[in-house]
């Protein structure tokens, strides 16, 4: 679906910017890279050492600068690198998550997983789905109505 | 002002055919603060190399972009290139645009565009590097093996011959691990006790090496060079240091029936026992499940006989604790359960066994001293069927993979079957034999031409009992074998007297617990992940962490003591240096804007993080500020997150580098390639 | 100059007429909690605030008797504003000024106080600096204050020197009136002060204009006006006269009463934003590398970090000094420098202050403290 | 004997009796109270410091202050061992600063106050309405021996017909709701000033090596400081509610950390500042918390 310079975008491309551990999920990328899974471009990865890492405030800056989705993923519970990593930040997820939708912020937009290193099929699979989502919830006006003034 | 170099690296063409690689390069130099940026046909190759070293020197970079594979890859490659041309080695940073770009997308103009954007972000991420120097740690010179089959005790015994302290920790009452159970051992045919013991005695007797067996590793706690173990030696309720493992006990006790986990259930042991004559420690054990002692309290017959009354029913599990500096995981395999084969009689028949139940049938010290017997009547087979990939190669099994070893020790039982009773049939059902290793081809070859095996290219479809009269006028027991030869494309109906199967092989129970424990990642199998599979094969991902045999992935025996001597070599490299160098990866506390709640301290997996006291002048403490330990911090993040005054940052991931990451993907449809393209704008 | 009457039911017709000369007009409404939904059970905080009054129909919110929480400063001090635009292009940065647009306004609603209040802030912004955010947009706007018939508790205008119904800072002043001074206010005495004023009331009452009777002779309401502002004066519960507190706060910097008075500050900025008359700003630059904005926004001396220096040294450090800050810089620099005192009394930081802190208490407590210790000395001599 | 109908003066009197006590036995340094305010019906925080002048401190039902705010200010701080007058949600406040080392339980005299709702501009404010907390909880001293009977019914929380609203409306509708409550804000910080769960000396808010939230008071800076300041108090807010009192703008922040502590009491079971052993929710983990949102 090479789409030529001139024509004119019509159809919206969803910018999803996915905060990944080191040790599984970005490894996980690389296996899908690895076996040539094909999936959306849409994403753009940043490497953390550990879900507990991953800060609120990533997740807000990463939609203040026109993200329209947001995954954040690392490794299954239990299988942690630093043992205990996820098991803080899943509570954390389900929190902030609560919240975001309480001030009205669509659950589709922000997506947690778990995606080991092996799981390279998982990931793409991922990738496409939180895509093919947010593309269906169309650009985020909301936030990006959110003028610094 | 930042001086950037970006580098594209074409791979060949595994990048440059789905991006285009010179655009990639041209967009970088639209960049404030990027002073050269340009493409190569192979970065990661000596004059790759080079053409970064020069432009390091000639530019006086500050630091440098490498976009090519992923930074697992060849991070470190580029940083030791990065250091030796004179650049702090953390100033420079690998924007992953093949594994998570090129290899994904086929669109190419997609794909550059990603890969600009990639590229882009790591490049603003490298403006908020700093010089970091690697952190030095004192290494403690004592390894710990998990697992005593032969893989472990190699291990062991290369570490131990290197001159270095080792603890062997293992679970069963003694080291030998499956190898003692076999016979003879392809391709060579020779007695696998004999190869075997001596290397068991050595390791008994070996100064460097403390043996804890009948013990299991309860916790692991620290990280490379300063790892604290905490052992359970389970209680053996007999004191080792006073038996002299005369046997006297073993031989009187009147639990008989009980079956014994090293002959696999073809033989039966006492509840006080050694489980085989060659074991090391050659000591016995009792099995408080089944001693009458334990079970209704009365007997104690063993405490009568042993003469160096070293009889202990009060012991309990003993918890040790070791420093070690690295782990060598050994903890090797298990076969498949038979019941998984409802299709087979599912364990229901007592004449189909598993492999390594004919390899006690056929072994010397086994139940049957060697003869080969049906465990049903005792009369010797007269046909065997041998059922290869039982289990391995099998999605619906759920075991897609291929066991590697059943080839080869199933043409071994068929040769075996040949000299033991010469007149014996032997089938084997087999898909392709996988005979690579040196002389193994031609052991199968000596199998099928000299020793008459028949080999038939099938599956093996049912299986059911059948009682016929063998002519004599007596009724015999026979397995109906219904299979099909698929090259004479016709179906068989065989009447075996016995069937072997080669089971799959999986990982030894509670390999995933102990890959928790040890903080390793493992595959959905419960396999231990190597690092890289064809460049750090016994390394895992976790520093001062090797695997060595069945424990990585199925192995045959040379490979086993092949992968044990590459992690003990590998355990060598780390001890050779006096202290260990970690990257700076750790976290750091501004204690001005500490305000002292210490949920970080909750939160530290390494408990890295200790109570500092703030004193005034007057020496009065005036308040309470986080401290971070470097040598036990691993630069997992988590008390950044919780901290909600961000009073601490982690090095190498600082919330600067991360917000300029965000921050590189152009909030609004701003593209970055117009911004190049300004020129024509201004004019 | 100039007085006019204008009954109450005509005051629809002259904001219509305002907006017909597409002026934009500012009055205070009720911002419901939240301006789609219903006001819930509790008694819901509504708020008066100053907003622009887009259409006619928008006009039957507009709310006269109540007193806004927030001072009209926000019309020309906006809570943040840009004022210079960069871009980073390949050819270099290129960085635009920002204009502020100002444009042709009628401000109705602001009290007699707030109406000072901009004098103040007038003065100020012209001193040594002209500050073209602040004086483009008072130039383009017209204000009419309302004169205050029953100012509220924590109301002390007349302790500045000021009055419910003065006229100084507005450029209209409607004040409301009845013809005998016991029944209910009908009609507004207008009067013109300033030649701004003037100007929109010619606009509005113009030759052509069909408007030109509503607007009938007022001077014979003035003596009546005088009186009912004595009268009016007399309600007030808060009259202490704090002409001299410049002198008397010229010794209590020291003072550790000024301490015990202010032990339980907050350091919350909310006295600031409130305030007519503060008008401390913070300059930050927010955007990224690309592209963004110098912006200028409120700031509050009761801030922590307000005089926190690049080395972490803060010469006010403890609370109490940032309160002493505000008082002294209100009641004793500003006077010193520009006569008049900043603060107009319009008690809206009394009301604001989550811990109630109350300017008027503090200076009363200090001035009675002065005048004890005072006569003690003259005892003692 | 249980009642519902308090003698304040009876309490104002054994607070000054005990104040005085304290304060002459030297085992605190200073009482922090309620005292005689500029505006009558408002009293104010008094802070006592030597026996004579206890009379100063005063008890009715306007006091509504949460006073365990002054603890972790630079200028008491230092004063400990404190005397404080708490109700039943300002204990819960005390609690959490215990629990989160800023304060040594040793160090404080909690005067316990039996509480049967304040009056805020002579309402009953929301969190009086179902209070558990009437005879209070964890305190040194509760002044007198009558208890409460909180076996009142409990109505409907009366925030429930407003978290209905929002729970009703689509998420669009409650962006709107919330965009149009934020962007009043004026950035004057009196939420973070008076919460006594805010003690950090430097607020994220005033971070600027990065800055994550912008200091701007527009739209984007103030959905980001409001939502951060919620979730920065996820399962530490006691709900004294004194946020959305001194909001000068009148944001309903009452409904943010109503819904957070609700979700935190649901999927935790843990209610802050109850229990001095049990740590802030987010400083833990279960092994089976719930994960299904998790793919």
């Amino acid at each position: 679906m090479s789409k030529n310079k001139t024509e004119l975008k019509t159809e919206f491309e969803p910018r999803i910017i996915a905060f990944v551990c080191q040790w599984c999920t970005y490894t996980g990328a690389d296996l899908a890279g690895t076996s040539r899974i094909q999936y959306a471009p849409n994403v753009r990865i940043i490497k953390l050492p550990c879900t507990g890492r991953i800060d609120v405030h990533f997740i807000l800056k990463a939609f203040e600068q026109g993200a329209d989705g947001v995954i954040v993923s690392g490794c299954h519970p239990g299988d942690c690198h630093y043992t205990s990593g996820n098991y803080y930040a899943r509570r954390r997820f389900e929190m902030f998550k609560n919240m975001m939708n309480f001030l009205g912020i669509d659950e589709k937009r922000l997506q947690f997983a778990w995606v080991s290193a092996a799981e390279g099929r998982k990931w793409g699979s991922l990738v496409d789905e939180v895509t093919n989502n947010v593309r269906a919830l169309g650009p985020f006006d909301n936030y990006k109505s959110l003028k610094i003034f | 002002m930042a001086r950037i170099g970006v580098f594209v690296c074409w791979c060949g063409e595994n990048i440059a055919r789905t991006v285009d690689v010179i655009r990639v390069a041209e967009a970088m130099k639209s960049i404030p603060g990027v002073i050269v940026s340009l493409d190569y046909k192979y970065m990661c190759s000596d004059p790759g190399q080079k053409i970064i070293k020069d432009a390091i020197v000639n530019e006086r970079l500050s630091g440098v972009v490498v976009a090519l594979c992923s930074p697992l890859m060849h991070e470190k490659t580029f940083r030791t290139a990065a250091k030796e041309a004179g650049l702090n080695p953390f100033l420079l940073e690998v924007a992953n645009i093949r594994e998570h770009c090129s290899w994904v997308h086929e669109d190419k103009e997609e794909g550059t565009k990603k890969a600009i954007e990639i590229t882009r972000s790591v490049v603003e991420r490298v403006k908020q590097n700093y010089e970091l120097q690697n952190i030095t740690v004192p290494i403690t010179n004592r390894a710990l093996v998990i697992g005593g089959g032969i893989a472990g005790i190699q291990a062991a015994l290369d570490i131990a011959n290197g001159g270095h302290q080792v603890i062997m920790v293992e679970r069963t009452p003694s080291i030998g691990g499956h190898m003692a159970g076999l016979s003879e051992t392809f391709p060579t045919l020779d007695c696998s006790q004999c190869i075997l013991t001596p290397r068991m005695v050595e390791v008994a007797r070996h100064p460097n090496i403390k043996l804890y067996t009948y013990s299991e590793v309860e916790s692991v706690h620290g990280f490379v060079g300063n790892f604290k173990i905490k052992i359970r030696k389970k209680a053996r309720s007999v004191d080792i240091n006073i038996c002299t493992g005369c046997g006297i006990c073993q031989e009187k006790c009147p639990q008989k029936k009980i079956p014994s986990e090293f002959e696999c259930g073809t033989g039966f042991r006492k509840a006080i026992y050694i489980p085989f004559p060659q074991a090391v420690p050659n000591k016995p054990v009792i099995d408080r499940e089944h001693c009458t002692y334990f079970t209704k309290g009365k007997c104690k017959l063993c405490e009568k006989v042993c003469g160096p009354k070293a009889i202990r029913y009060d012991q309990v599990d003993e918890y040790v604790e070791e420093d070690v500096g690295a782990i060598v995981v050994a903890t090797g395999y298990e076969v498949i359960n038979s019941d998984k084969f409802p299709e087979y009689g599912a364990g229901r028949f007592k004449d189909i066994i598993n492999g390594l139940q004919f390899e006690r049938l056929a072994s010397a010290s086994g139940p049957t001293e060697g003869k080969i017997v049906r465990p049903s009547d005792g009369k010797e087979p007269e046909t065997i069927v041998f059922i290869a990939c039982a289990g391995s190669r099998d999605p619906a099994k759920g075991i897609p993979y291929c066991s590697k070893i059943c080839c080869m020790y199933t043409a071994k039982h068929a040769m075996l079957y040949h000299h033991k009773i010469h007149h014996g049939k032997a089938y084997v059902f087999y898909m392709d034999i996988r005979s690579a290793g040196k002389g193994y081809d031609e052991f199968v070859r000596r199998a099928i031409e000299q020793d008459g095996a028949i080999y038939v290219r099938g599956r093996v479809s049912r299986i059911y009992e059948k009682t016929i009269n063998d002519g004599n006028g007596n009724e015999v027991k026979k397995l109906i074998v219904k299979g099909v030869d698929t090259l004479m494309n016709e179906t068989m109906e065989i009447e075996a007297d016995m069937v072997v199967l080669a089971t799959a092989v999986k990982p030894s129970p509670g390999a995933a617990q102990l890959a928790q424990k040890v903080g390793t990642p493992y595959n959905e199998y419960e396999f231990f992940s190597e690092a890289h599979p064809k460049l750090r094969p016994v390394e895992s991902n976790t520093a001062g962490v090797f695997l060595a045999g069945c424990t990585q992935s199925p192995k045959d025996i040379p490979e086993s003591v092949a992968d044990a001597s590459a992690a003990a070599s590998k355990v060598q490299i780390l001890f050779s240096k006096k202290e260990l160098e970690r990257d700076p990866y750790v976290s750091i506390v501004n204690a001005d804007k500490c305000f002292g709640c210490f949920s970080c301290e909750a939160v530290c997996p390494y408990r890295a993080i200790s109570r500092e006291e703030i004193k005034n002048r007057k020496g009065e403490v005036v308040r309470m500020v986080a401290q971070i330990n470097k040598g036990l911090c691993q630069g997992c993040g988590g008390c950044i997150s919780i901290c909600r005054a961000k009073a601490c940052d982690l090095i190498g991931y600082t919330d600067e580098q991360i917000w300029a990451q965000i921050h590189s993907y152009p909030a609004d449809e701003a593209e970055i390639e117009t911004e190049t393209g300004d020129e024509e704008e201004d004019k | 100059m100039k007085n006019y009457q204008l009954s109450a039911k005509d005051l629809a017709a002259f904001f219509e007429k305002v907006l017909s000369n597409n002026l934009r007009l500012i009055a205070p409404i009720k911002v419901k909690q939240n301006e789609s939904q219903n006001v819930t059970k509790l008694k819901n905080k509504a708020h008066i605030l100053f907003r622009e009054i887009p259409s006619k129909d928008d006009l039957k919110n507009i709310v006269i008797d109540a007193y806004t929480d927030m001072s009209a400063k926000e019309i020309f001090f906006p809570r943040s504003e840009p004022v210079i635009e960069y871009t980073n292009k390949k050819s270099g940065v290129v960085i635009k000024d920002i204009d502020p647009q100002a444009k042709e306004t009628v401000l109705f609603g602001a009290r007699p106080c707030d109406a000072f209040g901009f004098s103040l802030l007038e003065r100020l912004f012209s001193w040594d600096y002209d500050d073209p955010f602040f004086l483009k947009r008072r130039e383009k706007t017209t204000v009419i204050s309302l004169g205050c018939t029953s100012p509220l508790e924590s109301c002390f205008c007349t302790s500045v020197g000021l009055s419910p119904m003065n006229t100084e800072g507005s450029d209209i002043l409607f004040t409301p009136m009845s013809n005998n001074n016991n029944d209910k206010e009908d009609r507004y005495l207008v009067e013109v002060i300033t030649p701004r004023g003037e100007k929109l009331i010619e606009s509005i009452i113009g030759i052509s204009s069909d408007l030109k009777n509503i607007f009938t002779e007022g001077n014979s309401l003035v003596q009546a006006k005088a009186a009912f502002e004595n009268k009016v004066k007399e309600q007030m519960k808060r009259k202490e006269d704090f002409k001299d507190i410049t002198e008397i706060l010229k010794y209590k910097f020291d003072d550790s009463q000024l301490e015990s008075e202010t032990y339980r500050c907050l350091g919350c900025g909310v006295c600031s934003m409130v305030c007519p008359t503060c008008h401390c700003f913070d300059i930050v630059d927010e955007g990224e590398a690309s592209h963004g904005y110098r912006m200028k926004n409120w700031d509050s001396c009761s801030f922590a970090l307000f005089t926190k220096h690049g080395g972490g040294h803060n010469p006010r450090d403890m609370q109490f000094k940032r309160c002493r800050q505000r008082y002294m810089h209100k009641l004793h620099y500003y006077r010193e420098k520009f006569a008049d005192a900043l603060c107009v009394g319009c008690g809206r930081c009394v009301k604001a202050c989550p811990v109630n802190l109350d300017i008027y208490s503090v200076v009363y407590n200090l001035k009675k403290a002065y005048a004890n210790n005072k006569n003690k000395e003259d005892k003692e001599k | 004997m249980t009642t519902t109908n308090i003698n304040y003066s009876d309490l104002q009197q054994e607070i000054r009796d005990l104040s005085k006590d304290l304060l002459e036995s030297k085992k605190v340094n200073i009482v922090i109270g309620y005292g005689a305010g500029p505006l009558n019906e408002k009293p104010i925080p008094t802070f006592i410091t030597n026996a004579a002048d206890v009379d100063r401190l005063l008890y009715n039902e306007h006091c509504y202050h949460n006073l365990s705010v002054y603890l972790t200010k630079a200028e008491i701080r230092p004063k400990a061992p404190w005397a404080i007058v708490v109700k039943g949600c300002d204990a819960r406040s005390i609690v959490g600063l215990v629990v989160e080392n800023q304060i040594k339980r040793e160090d404080v005299f909690t005067i316990g106050m039996p509480c049967n709702g304040v009056k805020i501009e002579g309402n009953l404010p929301s969190k009086c309405v179902n209070c558990t907390v009437k005879n209070p909880a964890n305190v040194s001293k509760v002044v007198s021996s009558i208890k409460i009977d909180s076996s009142a019914i409990i109505e409907q929380h009366p925030l429930h017909q407003d978290m209905e609203m929002l729970n009703k409306m689509s998420a669009e509708e409650r962006f709107q709701f919330w965009k149009n409550e934020f962007d009043r804000c004026i950035r004057c910080y009196a939420c973070r000033q008076i919460c006594p769960h805010c003690f950090c000396n430097t607020c994220i808010a005033e971070k600027s090596t990065p800055q994550w939230i912008s200091t701007t008071p527009g739209s984007r800076g103030n959905f980001a400081w409001n939502a951060i300041r919620a979730f920065h108090l996820v399962g530490r807010c006691v709900e004294c509610m004194e946020c959305s009192r001194s909001c000068p703008m009148g944001i309903r922040l009452d409904l943010l950390n109503h819904y957070l502590a609700e979700e935190v009491k649901n999927s935790y079971n843990f209610i802050s500042g109850m229990d001095f052993e049990q740590k802030p929710p987010l400083t833990t983990y279960n092994l089976k918390d719930n994960q299904d949102f998790i793919k």
